[in-house]
């Protein structure tokens, strides 16, 4: 873990890839990356900018148009004893790969029985916001969370988008990890020497005693922000970040539920068979009897992204939903 | 939109007429884009944005080619095709701007430009998602006795995705009516095509399929107009499918976020010196076929088309948020 | 509808399907079949045996082993006039369709803002507990069903075998038939001039006031077995088939738990993310001041599925785990 | 396994022992697949069971010209493939009766056998979805200056698959060690090659890749071995990536469900005259390498490996329940 006794830096959440990327392939050879334009253009957004300066084209490798073909490749030289981080720019287009990902890399150490473990990181660009419509705008990870044999990781944070690649690059098995692209300029006081974090457990961002608000990734930022507002009303609500998605860290929300009664889960998923069904399932099975009244979810609604601003942002949670869901869930008692 | 007839007419003033067509489509083009760039910076336009300064005769060479019953299938990249197909500026900004009146009521934006009038089928933002589409359209037209073309525009990356390989397969297979037309401005993004392909003569991709295949100068509108004729002409006859790589360049950057830290400027302004536009422009004037001051008409006509579309943009009005989830499924159930 | 006063026959699944194939074919010059070995194989199940010497290769079309190539050609054809079928072998197979199906055919309509309509409907086999391993016995039709802009069916009954495919038919927008595997040699009665069937509606198999068992496909014929055996001991289970995953009729389950008060999800999908736990999250939402007692989930364990008998039998959910767990269910009271 | 100086040694002697070792390793398939038919039958065996009856000489051909260092991906047709390798027909056996000593713990089954001594990385039952393995593979080689090959074994059928376009670009592009092996049997379950591929020449597949490729004859082991050593050898100086087309029939059904509506049984008899063991057999007795009684005591050996091998299967013990969700991920969290 690393040392919290070093001095801060500020830093955004690309640069904290980045920083986590450098220092990965510094730190271990057998550590790459490959991915569309990861090289020479820098990353389409931005996060790889100089690598290949220090690490050259072998280990900061462009790949062609191939998302089967290079991800599956990860895969192989992950059995073949690198360490590689494949990245695929958005998860839109991992649906390409979308047969390595579940048919291969999730099911190799099962398959043999224990005999072949495939320690590949994949990151992945998410997210909606940014006008892009509907074949660039989704939120999958929480689609991806449903598979078993891997382990799908979502930073919220700056310390989270330094520190879990570390982790994952550490693990046996292949990880996903999710980076919100509208989080890539927000910024936050990292270590100088910050080290891995853990990958289990969810964590709680803020205390608070009326409700538990769960949530993750962009959406957990939009959360936090809400409670402030709450909070100015004397609404005091418990954030919790998940972190992991898969597998699914429940005791911390189930213990806050325990504490403050009442849930909302957040999440930029859309609704139907999205995590936030998950979570609400689990308090369900875990929490039934603390329950003041039901949990609720606010969600992306169930339409493929519209361009258009005003219908995206109708289309996506957003601070003030938050704040009115609260306010009738605190105001309402079971 | 032209019609089949018009090609086989071969008297002086119809030439003359058919050349300042040529250009005037590619100055459309180039100044709708023009604006588009300006209004992005204005904010008026957001997302991405993904323009087609330097290939414009390869959209408006290879649309001579087609007929009004023909279908297209396009890129992100594919203002022009719009534009030229007969979508009108207008509707393409109020696309960009989101508006209601957009040709897909706002909620495509640049990279999902439709129009079923004309039988542009989008707009795919998905490198390489359009073949297998094209592929179908050939197929539907081939099974309902349709002497139709369905042509399938895609970029030089788009080759190296499976989903590449697995369209020419079926389309030769199948000997399905597709025009493929690469438009390999040599790169894909910030990747140069000779490190995303083994092999980077295009054409000899087609071989693996045996399907026809020719290549032709995409900066040169007439060049590209006359193999793509050649080409449809072939396809619609039923000789099977066929692969057209134009060869091209963009000049401006992949799309606004692009620092476009690849290539050099020297390469850029090198290629600048083939403007599709101006080399064509200065041929019009030295084979005697148009005047400095038709060039003027041209523009001045064309700012008050693009003023136009500006001024309509503007006023169009928002779709109402309630609407939000139309369009998901059809309001009617039955096909 | 279809008109019930014609007699009767009995089918197995398998024929119903082909049946329903055959009909839409001689109905409608624009329907065609296609996909891999549907013609001179005779399907992978030999659901399409014989549609070849009827209707010809054009109609009953091979296809190369390219899913992503023929699910857009499929797409393709569609708009383009025609009523495809496309038979994806699979839903294993499926995922190197998914780029198709949810960033082409599940958008198309949206993006074009109404202009564009996508006519087509998907079939594929999907399910475990044939001794198939990782790669051949996944459950994905939950998954799917969390797309907005497609409709999923899972038709549990020769009827909706039979029938389901005509209404998909009629449908102008993507649809994706599930037909468990398990299920093609089940036997049933259908009507001679059996006709289409609704698509908008779950139903209740059997009526009972102790507790609702929610499932559909394969597993609902283990819940409608499990009820006999309950009912033995006195328990009478109402048993509910979803038949349609989305978008789901929530009306008939939530009824159904205001009656019983207890509700128990049967879902051969994997656990976390599945379309159990959104039927949970919407009793949760919906019907939480009528339970009893927590609502429970069955599910396939989060393994891929191992090959061996012993460990697949235990992976999924079984007749003799809906029976216990039921018991429990209504032995303690909330 | 054999040893890389093996093939330089020319006497007598050592070429009868080689030829002899060829043909045993042909029937040791064939008679462990007998057995596995009959075993599938006494439902010993279930899930998908995919034989190698007539394609024999692909996998003992191309595995001569594999060191112990090499790696190999092969299908879910790939019993034959392990035994060659190295895998005991015992823990195959008691793979397919999903016992715990099995090769894959009982886990895999039939169609994914894997083996970590012997690089065996599967037993892939996605058409194609091991080709970018491969490729993966011998990037890793690649960068960690390992002079391996990896071998990879597929059908024609995932010739037209995209991820088969993907990998032969990746490879050929990046200059990889991996040896791509087509087994063409002529036919992907029931559709013939002419009915998936536009061009059936698979070989013409390559050149829009820039990769070296060959066809040879995949029912003469000498043949093929000959090939492949090539193939290999060239691979592993650096030469880039190989196509080895190995040009083959299946005597059985596709799986044990198959009907087998899709080609005579003429068709079948055809090719069965030129079973690569029989023909091989007799090639080796005109050219007095081999006599009757060697083949018999071939064959009576081979009986008694399969013989025990069931007996160890029969042996072998369940895997607790308990264990069930053992494997999903690792037990240990450090990689
Ligand atoms: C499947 C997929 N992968 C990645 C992207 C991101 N992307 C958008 S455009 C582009 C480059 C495509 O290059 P090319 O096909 O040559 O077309 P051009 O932009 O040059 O016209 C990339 C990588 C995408 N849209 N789709
Ligand atoms: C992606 C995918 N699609 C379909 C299948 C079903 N399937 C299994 S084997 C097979 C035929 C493959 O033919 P080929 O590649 O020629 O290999 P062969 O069986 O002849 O050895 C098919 C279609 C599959 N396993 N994977
Ligand atoms: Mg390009
Ligand atoms: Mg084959």
């Amino acid at each position: 873990m690393s040392n919290r006794a070093g001095s801060m830096q500020k830093l955004t959440y690309r640069e904290a890839v980045r920083e986590a990327l450098r220092d990965a392939m510094r730190r271990d050879g057998r550590v790459f990356l490959m991915g569309e334009d990861v090289g020479r253009y820098g990353g389409c957004f931005a996060v790889s900018k100089g690598l290949l300066d220090e690490f050259g084209p072998e280990r900061v490798r462009d790949t062609p148009l191939s998302e089967s073909g290079f991800v599956g490749a990860g895969i192989g030289a992950a059995l073949g004893g690198m360490r590689p981080i494949v990245e695929v720019m958005t998860v839109n287009f991992s649906l390409l790969a979308a047969d390595q990902i579940v048919n291969n890399a999730a099911t190799y150490l099962h398959m043999s029985g224990g005999l072949f473990n495939v320690p590949l990181v994949i990151r992945m660009a998410t997210g909606g916001g940014r006008q892009l419509a509907a074949q660039h705008s989704r939120s999958l990870e929480g689609w991806y969370a449903h598979v078993p044999g891997i382990r799908v990781l979502s930073p919220a944070t700056v310390e989270d988008a330094r520190g879990m690649l570390w982790t994952a690059l550490e693990d046996p098995d292949p990880v996903l990890i999710f980076e919100n692209a509208g989080l890539y300029n927000t910024e936050g006081l990292v270590a100088e020497d910050a080290g891995p974090v853990d990958i289990d457990f969810a964590r709680v961002r803020r205390a608070g005693r009326d409700v538990t608000v769960i949530s993750y990734s962009a959406s957990l930022i939009k959360s936090l922000e809400a409670a402030e507002i709450l909070s100015k009303e004397g609404i005091e609500a418990e954030v919790i970040d998940l972190r992991t998605l898969r597998p699914l860290d429940e005791q911390t929300f189930l213990q806050s539920v325990a504490r403050t009664h009442r849930a909302l889960i957040v999440d930029e998923g859309w609704r139907s068979g999205s995590i936030s069904a998950e979570i609400s399932a689990r308090i369900m099975e875990g929490a039934f009897y603390e329950l003041d009244r039901p949990v609720e979810r606010l969600c992306s609604a169930e339409v493929p992204m519209p361009y258009a601003r005003h219908l995206e942002d109708a289309a996506l949670p957003q601070v003030d939903k938050i704040v009115d869901l609260v306010r009738r869930m605190v105001a309402t008692h079971g | 939109m032209k019609t089949k007839s018009r090609g086989t007419k071969k008297s002086a003033a119809l030439d003359r007429d058919h050349a300042l067509h040529l250009l005037r489509s590619m100055i459309r083009i180039r100044r709708l884009e023009d604006k588009c760039a300006e209004l992005y910076s204005a904010m008026k336009i957001r997302g991405f944005l993904h323009l087609y300064d330097g290939e414009e005769a390869v959209a408006v060479g290879v649309l001579e080619a087609l007929t009004s019953e023909d279908a297209i299938v396009a890129t992100y990249r594919e203002h022009g095709h719009a534009l030229i197909r007969g979508v009108s500026a207008g509707c393409i900004l109020a696309e960009m701007y989101g508006k209601q009146e957009g040709c897909s009521r706002g909620r495509g934006g640049s990279m999902h430009l439709f129009d079923d009038r004309t039988r542009f089928y989008g707009g795919n933002a998905i490198v390489g998602g359009g073949l297998p589409i094209a592929v179908g359209l050939a197929l539907a037209d081939r099974m309902q006795n349709h002497s139709r073309v369905t042509c399938c525009f895609f970029g030089d990356g788009a080759v190296a995705e499976g989903e590449f390989h697995e369209s020419m397969n079926l389309a030769s297979l199948w000997k399905l009516p597709v025009l493929f037309v690469c438009e390999n401005n040599l790169y894909a993004m910030g990747t140069a095509l000779r490190y995303s392909e083994s092999v980077t003569d295009l054409t000899r991709k087609a071989a693996g399929y045996d399907m026809a295949a020719v290549a032709v100068d995409g900066m040169d509108v007439l060049a590209v107009e006359a193999a793509a004729k050649k080409a449809a002409a072939a396809v619609r006859a039923g000789e099977g499918p066929c692969f057209l790589e134009c060869r091209t360049y963009r000049f401006r950057a992949h799309s606004m976020f692009d620092p476009e830290l690849y290539r050099t400027k020297a390469e850029v302004e090198e290629w600048k010196k083939r403007c599709p536009i101006e080399t064509y422009a200065q041929k019009l004037e030295s084979d005697g076929l148009m005047t400095e001051g038709d060039l003027e008409d041209m523009e001045r006509e064309i700012a008050r088309e693009i003023n136009e579309a500006v001024a309509f943009a503007e006023a169009c009005t928002w779709e109402p948020v309630e609407d939000l989830t139309r369009f998901v499924l059809s309001e009617r159930r039955t096909a």
